[in-house]
Formats: structure tokens, C-alpha cells, sequence
């Protein structure tokens, strides 16, 4: 049926493919390290749900998407403070305040649209480009690559960053150690607390930055749940990549590029069931890792509070 | 930090530190005194608070009542970071390392205090000075789980001392894993250390450590300062007078009983033991061949066996594939080749379950993450190993009063000090776990028990109680094959010992006197290079 | 939010002729979606008023476990029920078999029960052939694109006969479908992503369908140049602030629930079922300012036909005759 | 006598503290939405717990809830986290839905109740087969696993209700309906369906099943300490097996009881997606299948009489999900000092409570003493 060559047509999937990809990838980065310091953020969809309500508020009201990106930020981390509070402080359950987060997130976001601009439904309009000179004219790749808002490039930099971040630091090593065996962190004069912190605000910005790409950029509006369940599959990466930060990007690109090709084919005229094309990364996984089976490993001490002393 | 270390005041001061936990006063009213240039080892029964108390000084816990003075000036200590900061660095009784990362991560650990870059070129040197000075081999890359035991705690006491100007160092049973090599460094580098000006806190249960390194001695009784030895008090006299003072101190009257305990630490001899009768292999192993693996050590070709009534030891380096072997032989891991045989049956392809229920059992030196499941109180630990089998269980239901008689009657008759059968387990004492293990390892009818450092840890009494149950146990008919990492233990104990070394034996010898060099010899040697290999069998 | 008591006392209260003093509506998205529940709810209240009777709304009410609300609805004082979603119509049955409660349903012609239970359904692929007659002469490119946001019945009949209608002005013309995926009714990110793939493979008439994701889909159309797009079932000009809305295909309960009501009062309710089409106005074209009159006029008259019979629109229920009437072209 | 008034009085107040203090902040809330929040809670508890008609409901409702506590309730004992509990739940529907209709025809009501909610079992033990065999074979983390075989299931049902099991009447993709008489029968007159007691029945085996078997045992030792488990003989690849095997059946049992009880047919897209408010409560009952009873059926009862109020307020539905979620989180602050004061047990009866009290447990020692508490990583790394 359709011109599967047109360059214009492989650029608008690609290009979807990476937008789609984006809030995965800042979502699945900000867990990753959290998981990493043991907190394991079951709301992760609230948090950026929160960061996406706030972003398109700040955004359609000022007009600006930067203010709007730092908004979500604010919100994302937010959420992800409650987390801390009652999580890494007070040692609550993380699963049981993580799912809370994650409906009051969803409630909340939804009742205030609604009691907002349920009536206007205002939109963002286009978003800016913040292209790379030279790399742009590329055929194909340049357009789609090339040509996107500058936080895919912030988000793909941030992967290595943080990867880096992860190992040679003593940031980096702090947050392993709490993720791993906090008492041995505490016990080499670290607050435990303090890195667990940390490492669930910087999940809670970065998803809630994932969030606001996603109303700015993604959709160019908001609407209730518009997260659709991305958080639990931001989760699923950042444990596929098991500590690798890089990996989040390969993760969430699957992802992302899956849902492009299921438009593709439909578009070149295949008629597959979009049940399929949506099911087929998890099976891939699945069967990779049924053929390929390996220790997937996960810090010891993920979603397990820290009490000094404790016997 | 040249100071002269006799002329100076006390560079810390406890003074009527108290401490209770739920149901136990861990210390109660302790004073101590620590100075520059010394060593003040610190002694006392399992629970006796020691762990406690200078986990107090290191920040770990924050005492109910009492005062710390350092250099004179009182100070609060209410995290690992202000104590720390005070020049205070500790190697804690339970292994703090993080698996996960290089040795030199976990040096690095919180060092710098920073968040930024790792100056990984200034660690690596620092890790090489500190290692010419402890002797370790291993590297600084090497990932921390994957190590021997011994070596992690090498590990420890580097990150101890990896912070340049120190002035306390706290030393929680940092022997315990180490081997003769390793304490003789260890011996050394306190000297060396003292010379510099630190002071030193050193806890053992081994007395002649005690004795040998430290300066000045206290002894700690349930919780209470019972006693101390100043520097004059020490100097002068012969160690086995210290030592029964010292274990007077410890155990109070019944001290006598212990004379043969305190004489196996005092003198390492191979003493007169009673010639038993031995009676048919009851365990044999042959050709058992492990594949090494990520923590696991290989084994290739190891073969053994055990008379019913005769104790074989198994001496090595510790991480030389004993773990290993005592798990193949209880069922809990598959060679790739090779065969176990009770009682020329073999049991190769049998599980645990079937293997204990014919009477081999294995006696793990893993006590809490092993042994026994925290969480659950010391009368299902009792029947871990039964689980679903009459008269405990009934139709698949649970029988309470049944277990709880049957966990009676083990407390009882090894003598585990625990407030009831009900209590969590978790919070016992290592030697009052162990002693349920034993306990539980020996009930039924045992006919071949695999025994893994069964002594590691506890209190010269009851390390002498355990010694003398597997004594009795094997005057009874039955096979015993002890793994240890103290010779002196194996010499007191065994009629044969075995040597292994990377994976294999490396040879075997019958316990006579002067045996100790043979094995010291075997532990570095390879299978058949050059030494004779099992000159008894 | 309305008052609860048994209609009992007021139930003479606005008109004598009213069969009925009381009905309630269940819908399971938010009644502020220019759309389907929209639609419907300001139905309701509009025949409520005409007729001064009550109605109880209880939109947003979600699709999963509906049989609570429809049953304390018609045990609480509602003479009539309307299920506004299909996915209601196995569940409101029953409920009303149990209640008595008659109970309007959608897409399930096998419910209809005298007295219990009628079901509803649109010809909305007749307004839709006209919308594909409209962008079949708009158009500049040749290409129409199609955005559904799950494989649903309404949208797959309007694909239908947005393609017919196409066809019959450019036999030629090049349509092509995209789905959002199985249920992406509220998914507006990927509203807009598919679209853009549409948009970018040349279509520049993107005929849309979904709910919460036709926002995005909008968006998209915004975003490009020289691309209009056909909406459905609500009326969204006053969020059209760029000016790409080319029309809709409007869908009006109002006539449907009154001569549900009506038939309650005559006892002849569930006889049969009820139909949304042209001819009844429950299903038109909206009429923009960016349709020229020519077209207009070309428009009317097709609907003329459409209401004889003269034209016969193809009826596409499912997603595959969809594609294989794509597909003939 | 009087002490027990006043342990009584205790814990009762502990259980009723944290759903006042989420009244109070939501009735903030909907006070500054403009809704009158007294009139919102009295229609809630009136409709939810009070009238004899919707105190039904909550009941109807809680039977698939039920269902799916004992089975996360049985994984989470395991330290299993069956995350996966939205495809098993849905697969289970799907295929009982699916068969029901010619089952029906072929062999008469209870047969056909008995073989689909057998069906269902199967399905949704045999969707935890892959997640059990990695875990307890490779130790591949089964958070993973089961949320991808979740979003699997979910496709898998969808596909079979738009493939197989479609209806030929025209509309939605959806399965045939089972008469409503041809379902489960009703209980003593009232609408309450036999898949409350199903559920009960469960819920109640579970308990006895993890407290008093040997089974229940060996899976607690395998959530507790794996490395104990295989010093104890225990076979852990068999236990996470039947741990999970047992976890999915359940929940696939819910999905049929929810499709036999309530829906009567399976609908392309259908996903209440229980599992996500089933978790939370059955971790603030510590596990505990009688406090995970008590929980689950306030927890209905806000559901059933919170949308009615909703509706009546003129306020959307979603305000339910903020009213939960802080529920759920003051409930867990509650939980925390109760935990620290040394308070009763929160959510059960006090004599249960002492029954269910960790042996020789001395009140304090942290949130999970006595209770193993399952560790996320694959095993705790020892020493080596
Ligand atoms: N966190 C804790 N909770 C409860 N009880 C504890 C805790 N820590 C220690 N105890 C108890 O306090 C007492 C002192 O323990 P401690 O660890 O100080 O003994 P120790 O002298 O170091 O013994 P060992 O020689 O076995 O290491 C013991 O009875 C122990 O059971
Ligand atoms: N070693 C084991 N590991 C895991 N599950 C087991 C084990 N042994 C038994 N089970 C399970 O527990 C159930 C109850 O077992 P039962 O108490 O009969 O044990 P058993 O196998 O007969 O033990 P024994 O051989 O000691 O009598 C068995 O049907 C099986 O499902
Ligand atoms: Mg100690
Ligand atoms: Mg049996």
C-alpha cells in the first residue's frame, strides 16, 4: 500500500519511535538508580504523572516548555519525597506507600484537570526542535535522530552520566553499597538515609521530567491517566538493565520502536492484531530469557528498610 | 603521634556505659580504658556484651546510660561518621563488606567523604602499602563476595586502617578467620601500629592471642566489667597462669572444668587420646570433581573416607574448597563427577532429605544464614531438618506440643541458654545457636556427621563442649569428619588429618606428635607434587 | 447530583404527559470529553428538561464492574436506565431482568426484550460516508489517513464508510489505517504519534477516532501544515483555536432517548431496537466554514440519497472488512 | 475483664484512626472542590455498609478480592513477588468465559461451573510456570518475569475473546453470556453469590495452609532463607514451583469467580486491574490472611459506597483513588507507631492477634518481626 521508502514516512516513525521512547528511558534511569540505592518505586507512574500534570500547567500558562520540563522536575520529586519520607526515614513498607503514591498521583491529577481545563482543553501546540547542524541533513536517520527536542539528547547523555556516575564516584558507590548491603555503608560513615534519599528524588525528578516530555512533546496536551501504565514498564527496564545505566536506553527504545512498528505495518498494509505487535517485546524478553537464562541480579537489600543495629 | 604511650592519659574513656536490649542488659555499667601505643584486649563468654560495647564506641548503638571521654574532653559518638571522624576505625565481628564491589570500592567506601570523582590512583597505591603490610594476594580489583573468608577479613582490617591517622583501632575477633600466616602479619602490624601511637582494641576468645598482643586485658561477665589485667599485672608471668586467671575471670568457679580447654589454647599439643574402636567406612568419598563457579571453588579428584568411631580432620586455608566438599557430601550441591558412599551405599544421586534420613548429616559453620531461619523461634529450628515427618507433623498439620517437647529435651541436654523454646532464634548467641545445631545434627541416629568449623567463634568453654560431644559422640560408633582452620584444634581432635589446598587434598596424615609442620606443609603443596600423600592410608 | 427520593411525591411535577418521572444515565468516561459521554449526557439533561422530569447521571463510571451502580440506579428511584457504553450491554440486561428496571443498551441487537431491556446502535457510517466524500474533495495530496484508537465496532463501521464515501468522489484515492492499539481510547501521546505517521506518509486529511486520544490527535494535525481533520461523534470547534477542524460526524441521543422514553409509555419498549441515522438526525455532518458551499451542496445531496436508499453504504463492523475495502481500492 | 475492654477498645481505635485521619484530609479536599464532605461519608457508609442492598455489593464485590489476597498472600509468604496477578486473573476469566457458554450446552450448570473454574485454575497456575522455573532454577528475578507475563496474559485474553471465543452477535468483541440463572446460584435469598464463600473458604485455607501445614512451613523457610531452605533439604525449585503454581490458581480462580459471579461474559479490553489494590492490603495485614480478610472488605465497602456517594456529591469517581491511596498511606504511618509503641496488632481481633504473634516476639524489633520478610533480591548475598 504505502510508499515504505518515503523518507518523510520512516523519519515520522522513527521519530515517534524515540518520542515514545523518552519518557521510558528518563522514567527507567531514575528507578534504576533508585533501585540501585534500594528503594524500589512502585509509583513511578505517579510520579510522573504528577511531573506531567505540573509541566503542562507551567507550560500552557507561561508558554514556556523549559519552565514547564523544570516542573516537572519539581513535582516528580515531590512524589518521590513522600516516598522518602515515609519509606527511607520512617521505614514504611515501600510497596504499600508506593501503590498510595501511585492512586493518589492518578486521583488527584485527574480531579484537578478536570476541575481545570476539562472544559478548554487547551493545547501546547508544536514543540521546539533543537537540531544538531550537519548531523541533520543525514537522510532518514538525520531527520528522525537528528531533529528532535533537546531533552532526547539530554536524556541519552544522562544515561552514560549516570553510568559513569554509578562507578566512579563516591556518589556512585554510596548508592550501590545502600542498595547492597547498607550496613556496610553506614558502618564506613555514610548516611544511608541521606544516599536512600537522594536516590529516590532523583528518580522522582527524572521521572517527573519523563512525564513532562511526555505532555510537552508527546502528547501536546494532558489527559487523566495518560501515563497508561508506562511506570510499571519503566520498572521492568530498569531491571532488565541491572545496574547498567546505558542499558535503560536500549531498554526503552525497544520499547518505544515497537509501538512505531506496529503502526508501520499496519500502515504498509499489514493487517496484524495490534495484540500481537504490543505483546511481542515481552515475549522477546521472555524468550531471551528463558533460552539465555542468567542470575538476573537485583540489589539485596531493594525494597528492604534500613534500621541501624538491627539484629 | 610519637607520644611516649606509658606517660600520657587514656586517649578514650568509658565510663559506666549501659546498654539493654529487650529482656538483656547487654552491658551494664562497663568502664574501659584505652591508651595510646597499647593493646587492650577485651575477653568474655558468647553474650557476654563485648560486641556490644564497642559497638557503642564506634557509633553502631547509642548507650542508655554512661560517658565517653576522648583525650580527656567527653564526646558523643552517635554515628559511625562521628566516630569515624574522631580518628576511630573499626573491623566489626559480622563482615561488613559490600559483596558486590572490588576490594578497592570498599576500601573506598565513604572515604573521602565527597561525592565526586574516585581518585582510583591514589587508592591503588594506598591499597598496595597497605597490602605489603598485611601480605595479602589478592587483588584490588578482585570482586569482595568472591573471596575466602580469611581474605575478606584482611579486607576489613585495611579499611580499617585505610584512613591515614587513625588513632583507635577496634579489632572484633579479627582472627577468627585468619590462618597462622595471617595472625603472625596481623601480630606484626600491631607492633608496628602501637609503635605509631594508636591504640588498639582487640576482642578474641582465644586466650593465648590475648595474652601474646595485649598490653592490658578486661573480661567481661553478662554484661558487667568482672576484671582487668594492667601492664605490670601482665608482664612476668608464665601464660598459663595468665590464662587461668583470665578464665577464672571469665567463667567464675566452674573455671576448673576447663583446665583441658585452656590447656589446648595455652600449649597446642597433640594430647593422649583415648584409642577408640573403629569400625567399618562408614563414609567414603571418591573422585568428587566441582566445576569452579562465581564464589565456588573447584574441586578436582578429592577422595576421603571416615571409620565408624574415628574423627578425620580436613585442615586448609579456609576458601579452599572445604565448603564445598561438606556440601557435596550432605546432598546440597551436585558434582560433576565423582561418588559419596554411607556405607558402601551410594548416595551420589540422593537428596538432602534421603541422606539425613539414612544418617549423614552435616553441621554447617554458616549458623545464622544457613543453619537456622532467623525468624522462626528455637523450637521449629529445632525440627528444620524434619519438617512434615511424625510425630511432629500429622497429616500434613503441624503438631506444636510434639515439637515443642522433642526442642525441650535438645536444650536441655546441650545446655542452650535461651529464655524458652519460643523465642526467635535470631536473637540467641552464636555459641547457644551452634549448640542448637549440634544439638539437632546429633538426635536421631546419626551415623556420619559432617562438622564445618564447629567451634568458629564461641567461648574457650563452650568450644571445649562441642570438642568433647564429638569426642563422645565417636566413642559411640560414630563417623566424624571436622573441618577446621585451626590446627591446634585438629591435633586435640582427630585420630587422621587431611589437607586441602585449592580444590584438592593434599594429602593425609595420622595424628601423632609433630604432625603440625606436616600439615603446615601440605597446606601449600599440590596433589602429588612432590610431598607423600597419605602416608597412613 | 439530584435528589435521591423516590419520584413518588413529585412525580406530577414539571409534566403531566411524561410517562415516566425519573431516568438515569450510566457513562463510563467523564461527561467533559467532547464526545461520546458528552454527547450524551447533555442529551439526557436536554430531554429531562423538555420533559420536566429527572434525570440522575453517573458518568464516569469505567467499564469494568458496572452491575453495583445499574443496580442501585434502578432500586433507587429511576424508571429507566440508559447503559451508555457497549460494554454495558451483557451486564444491564441482567440488571434489569432482576429489577424490572427497563434498561437501554448499546450494540447488542440481541437484547431486546418487551419490557426489559432495547437495544441501540448508530448507521454513524452513513454520516461517515459523507465525511469521506468531504475529504475525498478536500484533499490535495490524494491521500486520507484514518486514526482509530482500538478495534471497536462504531469506529470500524465509520471506517467503512469513510472509504465508501471517499471512493465514490476519487475511485483512486489512496486510504490508509492506523490503530493506536487494543484499548487506546485514552491515549493521547500515542494519538499523536500515529497520526504524525499518517500525516508523514502523506495523508492530509486525517478522519479520527478515539476519545481521549483524539486530543492527540488533533494535535498533530496542529502541528503540520496544510493538514485538516474529521472528528467524531462531539463537537470539538470550541477547542479548534488553529482552525483545522474540517467537520464531524455528530452523533445525537436527544431523539433516541425520547422515543425510549416514549415506548416505556406505551408499553412497546424492547420490541425493537433503536438506530441513530441520517434520516432521524441522530446522525449529521457538522458544518464548518472551512466546507465550501459546492461541496456542501454535493454533501446534502448525497445525504438525500443515502435516506432513499439509492446510495447503499457498506456496513463494516469488523476491522478486517475494513481493511479488505481499503485494500479493493 | 477490664483489660480486655480496654485492649479491645485499643485496637479497634487502631484499626478506625487511619481511615478517619483519610476522611479528614479527603473531606478537606472535598470541601475545597465545594462538596459538603459530611453528606459524601454518610452516603458512602449508607450505601457501602448500612443499607442491606449495598452492603451486598461490597460483599459481591470482595469475592474475586478474596481470591486474589490468598493467592499474592501465598507467593508473598514465598518471598515470590507475583506481580503477574492482572494476566493470571484475566486469563482465567477469559477461558471461563470463553467455555462456559458451550459447556454449558453440552453438560448443564454445575459441571460446567466445576470444569471452568478448574480451567481457570490451571491457566492461571500454568502462567506462573515460566516466572517459578527462572526464578527457582536460574534465580532470574521474577518481578521481571511475572509483569511481562501479566502484559502477555493481558494480550493473550484479548486475542482469545476477539479469536475463538467471540460471539457472532454483532458489537463489541465479546464471548457469549451465560444466563444469569445459569451461574453461580445465590446464597439464602440474597444477591451475595457462592464465590464468597469460594473466596472465604480460600482465604481461610490459606491461612491454615501457611500457619499450620508443613507446606505452608517449607515455603515460609524458602521466603525466609533460601540458603537454609536447601540446608533443610528443601527442594527450592519444587517449593517456588507449587508457592507459584498455587499463587496463580487462586487468582485465576478469582478471574472465573468474577466471570461465574458477576460479569457472566468475558468483554475485549475488560481489566479491572484488582491486583494493584489487592496488594497494598494484603502487606498492611502483614500477610495475614485473616487481617487481608478484614482489609479487603472495608476496602469493598469504600469502593461500593464510595461511587454512589460520588455520584451523589457530583464529584468524579476519581476521588476514590486519592480517598484509598490515603488510606493506604496513613494506615502505614499508623501501622509504623503502632509498631513502635508496642501497640496491638491493627487490623485483627485481639485474640487473634496474640494467636498470630510471633512465638516469644518481644514487641518491638521492627515492622516484620516474626513474619519473614520477603527480600527482593534474588537471594541475599552472603559472605560468599
Ligand atoms: N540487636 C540486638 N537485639 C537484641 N539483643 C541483642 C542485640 N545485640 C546483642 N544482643 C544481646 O546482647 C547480649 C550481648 O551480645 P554481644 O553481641 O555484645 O556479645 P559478645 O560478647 O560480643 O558475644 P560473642 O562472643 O558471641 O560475640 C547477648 O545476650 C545478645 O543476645
Ligand atoms: N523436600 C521437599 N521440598 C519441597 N517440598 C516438599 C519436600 N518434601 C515434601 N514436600 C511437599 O510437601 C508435601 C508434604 O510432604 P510430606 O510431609 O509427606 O513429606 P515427605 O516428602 O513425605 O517427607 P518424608 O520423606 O520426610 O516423609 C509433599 O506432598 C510435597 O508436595
Ligand atoms: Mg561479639
Ligand atoms: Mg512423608
Amino acid at each position: 500500500m504505502s510508499d515504505l521508502l518515503s523518507q518523510d514516512f520512516l523519519t515520522a516513525l522513527i521519530a515517534g519511535g524515540l518520542v515514545a521512547a523518552v519518557p521510558l528511558l528518563y522514567a527507567s534511569l531514575g528507578e534504576l538508580v533508585a533501585e540501585q540505592a534500594g528503594v524500589l518505586n512502585v509509583g513511578l507512574g505517579g510520579y510522573m504523572l504528577l511531573g506531567a500534570f505540573l509541566a503542562f500547567v507551567i507550560t500552557y500558562n507561561t508558554g514556556s516548555e523549559w519552565l514547564g520540563m523544570l516542573a516537572g522536575i519539581v513535582a516528580g520529586a515531590a512524589g518521590a519525597l513522600v516516598m522518602a519520607v515515609l519509606c527511607v526515614r520512617m521505614n514504611l513498607d515501600q510497596i504499600v506507600i508506593g501503590i498510595a503514591i501511585l492512586l493518589v498521583a492518578e486521583g488527584a491529577t485527574s480531579l484537578l484537570h478536570g476541575a481545570a481545563y476539562a472544559e478548554s482543553r487547551p493545547s501546547l501546540g508544536s514543540p521546539s526542535e533543537l537540531a544538531i547542524p550537519g548531523l541533520k541533513e543525514i537522510p532518514i536517520l538525520g531527520e528522525s535522530l537528528f531533529s528532535q527536542n533537546a531533552i532526547v539528547y539530554i536524556g541519552i547523555a544522562l544515561a552514560f552520566v549516570v553510568g559513569w556516575v554509578l562507578k566512579r564516584t563516591s556518589a556512585g558507590l554510596s548508592i550501590r553499597a545502600a542498595g547492597e548491603r547498607p550496613e556496610a555503608l553506614d558502618a564506613a560513615g555514610v548516611s544511608v538515609t541521606a544516599t536512600r534519599t537522594w536516590a529516590t528524588l532523583c528518580a522522582g525528578g527524572l521521572a517527573g521530567l519523563g512525564g513532562a516530555y511526555l505532555v510537552i512533546v508527546g502528547a501536546g496536551s494532558f489527559t487523566p491517566f495518560i501515563t497508561q501504565g508506562s511506570g510499571f514498564i519503566a520498572i521492568v527496564i530498569a531491571m532488565l538493565s541491572r545496574g547498567r545505566a546505558p542499558w535503560t536506553i536500549v531498554g526503552a527504545v525497544l520499547f518505544g520502536l515497537s509501538l512505531s512498528v506496529a503502526t508501520a505495518l499496519q500502515l504498509i498494509g499489514v493487517n496484524i492484531q495490534t495484540d500481537y505487535v504490543q505483546m511481542l517485546p515481552f515475549v522477546v524478553v521472555i524468550v531471551v530469557l528463558v533460552l539465555f537464562a542468567r542470575r538476573s541480579y537485583l540489589p539485596s537489600a531493594l525494597a528492604l528498610p534500613y534500621v541501624r543495629g538491627e539484629k | 603521634m610519637t607520644s611516649d604511650p606509658t606517660s600520657a592519659g587514656p586517649l578514650l574513656e568509658l565510663h559506666g556505659i549501659t546498654k539493654a536490649f529487650p529482656g538483656v542488659l547487654a552491658n551494664d555499667r562497663v568502664d574501659l580504658e584505652l591508651r595510646a601505643g597499647e593493646v587492650h584486649a577485651l575477653l568474655g563468654e558468647n553474650g557476654a556484651g563485648k560486641s556490644t560495647l564497642i559497638s557503642i564506641l564506634s557509633g553502631m548503638y547509642r548507650p542508655d546510660a554512661g560517658e565517653i571521654r576522648f583525650q580527656g574532653r567527653e564526646v558523643e559518638i552517635d554515628s559511625p561518621r562521628a566516630a569515624i571522624e574522631l580518628g576511630i576505625g573499626t573491623v566489626y565481628q559480622h563482615l561488613t563488606l559490600v559483596p558486590t564491589l572490588s576490594v578497592l570500592e570498599n576500601l573506598m567506601l565513604g572515604s573521602h567523604g565527597g561525592t565526586g570523582r574516585l581518585d582510583l590512583a591514589s587508592a591503588n597505591d594506598r591499597f598496595a602499602e597497605l597490602a605489603r603490610l598485611l601480605g595479602v594476594d589478592f587483588a584490588s580489583g578482585a570482586r569482595a563476595g568472591a573471596l575466602a573468608l580469611g581474605q575478606q577479613q584482611q579486607v576489613e582490617i585495611m579499611k580499617a586502617l585505610w584512613r591515614q591517622g587513625s588513632r583507635v583501632l577496634i579489632l572484633d575477633e579479627p582472627t577468627s578467620m585468619l590462618t597462622p600466616q595471617g595472625y603472625e602479619e596481623l601480630r606484626r602490624e600491631l607492633e608496628h601500629l602501637k609503635d605509631g601511637g594508636l591504640a588498639v582494641v582487640l576482642i578474641t576468645h582465644k586466650l593465648h592471642e590475648a595474652i601474646e598482643l595485649g598490653d592490658r586485658v578486661t573480661v567481661l561477665r553478662a554484661g558487667r566489667k568482672v576484671g582487668s589485667l594492667a601492664p605490670d599485672d601482665l608482664r612476668g608471668r608464665s601464660e598459663s597462669e595468665l590464662s587461668a586467671r583470665i578464665v577464672e575471670m571469665m567463667f567464675g568457679e566452674q573455671a576448673a572444668e576447663l583446665a583441658d580447654a585452656v590447656e589446648v589454647e595455652a600449649a597446642p599439643a597433640a594430647r593422649e587420646s583415648p584409642r577408640r574402636e573403629l569400625g567399618a567406612v562408614a563414609l567414603r568419598v571418591r573422585d568428587l570433581a566441582l566445576d569452579a563457579d562465581d564464589g565456588v571453588v573447584g574441586l578436582s579428584g578429592v577422595g576421603l573416607e571416615v571409620r565408624a568411631g574415628e574423627i578425620v580432620g580436613i585442615a586448609g586455608v579456609d576458601g579452599n574448597g572445604q565448603r564445598e566438599l561438606a556440601e557435596l557430601i550432605a546432598g546440597q550441591r551436585r558434582p560433576r563427577r565423582g561418588e559419596v558412599l554411607l556405607f558402601d551405599e551410594d548416595v551420589t544421586r540422593l537428596g538432602v532429605r534421603e541422606r539425613e534420613a539414612r544418617g549423614l548429616r552435616y553441621v554447617t559453620d554458616d549458623r545464622l544464614g544457613e543453619g537456622t531461619v532467623g525468624d522462626l523461634d528455637v523450637a521449629m529450628n529445632a525440627v528444620l531438618k524434619r519438617i512434615g515427618r511424625a510425630p511432629f507433623w500429622r497429616g500434613g498439620t503441624e503438631r506444636r506440643e510434639e515439637i515443642d517437647r522433642f526442642a525441650e529435651g535438645l536444650v536441655d541436654r546441650f545446655d542452650v541458654r535461651t529464655p524458652s523454646v519460643q523465642t526467635r532464634i535470631a536473637t540467641l548467641s552464636g555459641g547457644n545457636v551452634q549448640k542448637l545445631l549440634l544439638a539437632r545434627e546429633f538426635a536421631g541416629e546419626p551415623r556420619a556427621v559432617v562438622f564445618n568449623k564447629p567451634t568458629h567463634g564461641l567461648d574457650v568453654r563452650t568450644a571445649e563442649f562441642v570438642r568433647e560431644q564429638i569426642r563422645e559422640a565417636a566413642g559411640a560408633g560414630l563417623a566424624a569428619l571436622v573441618i577446621s582452620t585451626e590446627i591446634e584444634e585438629l591435633v586435640d581432635l582427630c585420630d587422621r588429618i587431611a589437607v586441602m589446598s585449592r580444590g584438592e587434598v593434599t594429602g593425609e596424615v595420622e595424628n601423632s606428635p609433630g604432625v603440625e609442620e606436616r600439615i603446615g606443609a601440605l597446606m601449600v603443596a599440590r596433589a602429588g607434587a612432590g610431598v607423600p600423600a597419605g602416608s597412613a592410608s | 447530583g439530584s435528589d435521591d427520593d423516590n419520584g413518588g411525591d413529585d412525580s406530577g411535577g414539571g409534566s403531566g404527559d411524561a410517562p415516566i418521572s425519573e431516568f438515569a444515565i450510566v457513562a463510563p468516561e467523564k461527561g467533559n470529553d467532547y464526545g461520546w459521554n458528552q454527547q450524551a449526557v447533555e442529551a439526557a439533561t436536554q430531554v429531562a428538561d423538555e420533559l420536566g422530569i429527572e434525570v440522575e447521571i453517573a458518568d464516569n463510571s469505567g467499564y469494568e464492574d458496572i452491575s453495583p451502580i445499574l443496580r442501585e440506579l434502578s432500586t433507587g428511584g429511576a424508571e429507566f436506565v440508559v447503559a451508555q457504553a457497549s460494554g454495558y450491554n451483557t451486564t444491564a440486561p441482567d440488571v434489569a431482568a432482576q429489577t424490572g428496571v427497563p434498561e437501554l443498551i448499546w450494540d447488542n441487537p440481541e437484547a431486546n426484550e418487551p419490557g426489559i431491556s432495547a437495544n441501540a446502535s448508530t448507521a454513524s457510517q452513513q454520516g461517515a460516508y459523507l465525511a469521506g466524500m468531504l475529504a475525498a474533495e478536500t484533499t490535495k495530496t490524494g491521500k486520507l489517513g484514518i486514526v482509530i484508537s482500538a478495534d471497536d465496532v462504531n469506529w470500524n463501521k465509520m471506517s467503512g464508510g469513510f472509504v465508501a464515501g471517499a471512493r465514490s468522489v476519487d475511485p483512486e484515492i489512496e486510504v490508509e489505517l492506523a490503530q493506536i492499539g487494543q484499548a487506546g481510547y485514552a491515549d493521547t501521546a500515542g494519538g499523536k504519534r500515529v497520526t504524525e505517521a499518517v500525516i508523514a506518509d502523506g495523508a492530509d486529511i486525517v478522519f479520527g477516532m478515539g476519545d481521549g486520544s483524539s486530543f492527540g490527535m488533533l494535535q498533530a494535525v496542529e502541528n503540520a501544515d496544510d493538514v485538516k481533520f474529521i472528528d467524531v461523534i462531539g463537537d470539538k470547534s470550541p477547542v479548534d483555536d488553529q482552525g483545522v477542524l474540517l467537520s464531524s460526524v455528530l452523533w445525537n441521543f436527544e431523539g433516541l432517548y425520547k422515543d425510549a422514553i416514549a415506548d416505556i409509555g406505551d408499553g412497546t419498549f424492547g420490541e425493537e431496537g433503536y438506530e441513530l441515522d441520517l434520516e432521524n438526525g441522530g446522525i449529521s455532518l457538522l458544518q464548518t466554514d472551512q466546507i465550501d458551499d459546492q461541496t456542501w451542496s454535493d454533501i446534502q445531496d448525497a445525504k438525500q440519497k443515502i435516506i432513499d436508499g439509492d446510495i447503499k453504504v457498506p456496513l463494516t463492523e469488523e476491522k478486517s472488512q475494513v481493511d479488505a475495502l481499503i485494500n479493493e481500492g | 475483664m477490664r483489660a480486655r475492654v480496654v485492649a479491645i477498645g485499643k485496637s479497634t481505635l487502631i484499626a478506625v484512626v487511619p481511615i478517619v485521619l483519610a476522611l479528614v484530609v479527603m473531606g478537606i479536599l472535598l470541601a475545597a472542590l465545594g462538596r459538603d464532605p459530611f453528606t459524601f461519608y454518610a452516603d458512602m457508609f449508607q450505601r457501602g455498609l448500612f443499607e442491606w442492598q449495598g452492603f451486598q455489593e461490597s460483599i459481591i464485590r470482595s469475592a474475586p478480592l478474596l481470591l486474589i489476597a490468598a493467592g499474592l498472600i501465598v507467593a508473598f509468604r514465598a518471598s515470590l513477588w507475583n506481580l503477574g496477578g492482572d494476566g493470571q486473573f484475566l486469563l482465567g476469566a477469559a477461558l471461563t468465559a470463553g467455555l462456559a457458554p458451550s459447556l454449558l450446552d453440552a453438560l448443564g450448570v454445575w459441571p460446567m461451573l466445576l470444569i471452568t473454574m478448574a480451567i481457570a485454575m490451571l491457566v492461571g497456575g500454568a502462567w506462573t510456570i515460566i516466572p517459578a522455573v527462572l526464578r527457582g532454577r536460574y534465580g532470574v528475578n521474577e518481578i521481571i518475569t511475572t509483569l511481562m507475563m501479566s502484559f502477555i496474559g493481558i494480550g493473550v485474553a484479548n486475542v482469545l475473546v476477539k479469536g475463538p471465543f467471540r460471539t457472532d452477535v454483532g458489537g463489541v468483541a465479546r464471548t457469549d453470556v451465560v444466563p444469569f440463572d445459569e451461574r453461580f446460584p445465590l446464597l439464602f435469598g440474597t444477591r451475595i453469590h457462592l464465590g464468597f464463600v469460594i473466596g472465604l473458604i480460600a482465604i481461610l485455607a490459606v491461612h491454615v495452609l501457611m500457619t499450620r501445614t508443613s507446606l505452608g512451613l517449607r515455603m515460609r523457610i524458602l521466603g525466609a532463607s533460601p540458603r537454609a531452605a536447601l540446608h533443610a533439604g528443601l527442594n527450592p525449585l519444587r517449593l517456588t514451583v507449587i508457592a507459584f503454581v498455587l499463587s496463580g490458581a487462586l487468582i485465576g480462580l478469582s478471574g472465573s469467580v468474577e466471570i461465574l459471579g458477576v460479569q457472566g461474559s468475558f468483554r475485549a479490553d475488560f481489566n479491572p486491574a484488582y491486583g494493584l489494590l489487592v496488594i497494598p492490603l494484603v502487606f498492611l495485614a502483614r500477610l495475614n490472611a485473616i487481617g487481608s480478610l478484614a482489609l479487603v472488605i472495608v476496602f469493598s465497602v469504600i469502593q461500593i459506597g464510595g461511587e454512589s456517594a460520588a455520584r451523589e456529591a457530583d464529584v468524579t469517581s476519581d476521588v476514590l483513588l486519592v480517598l484509598v491511596g490515603l488510606m493506604l498511606l496513613f494506615m502505614a504511618v499508623v501501622e509504623y507507631l503502632r509498631v513502635r509503641r508496642g501497640l496491638g496488632m491493627a487490623f485483627v481481633p485481639p485474640e487473634v492477634a496474640d494467636r498470630l504473634r510471633p512465638p516469644g516476639g518481644e514487641g518491638g524489633g521492627g515492622a516484620q518481626a516474626g513474619e519473614p520478610r520477603p527480600a527482593l533480591g534474588a537471594e541475599k548475598a552472603g559472605s560468599r
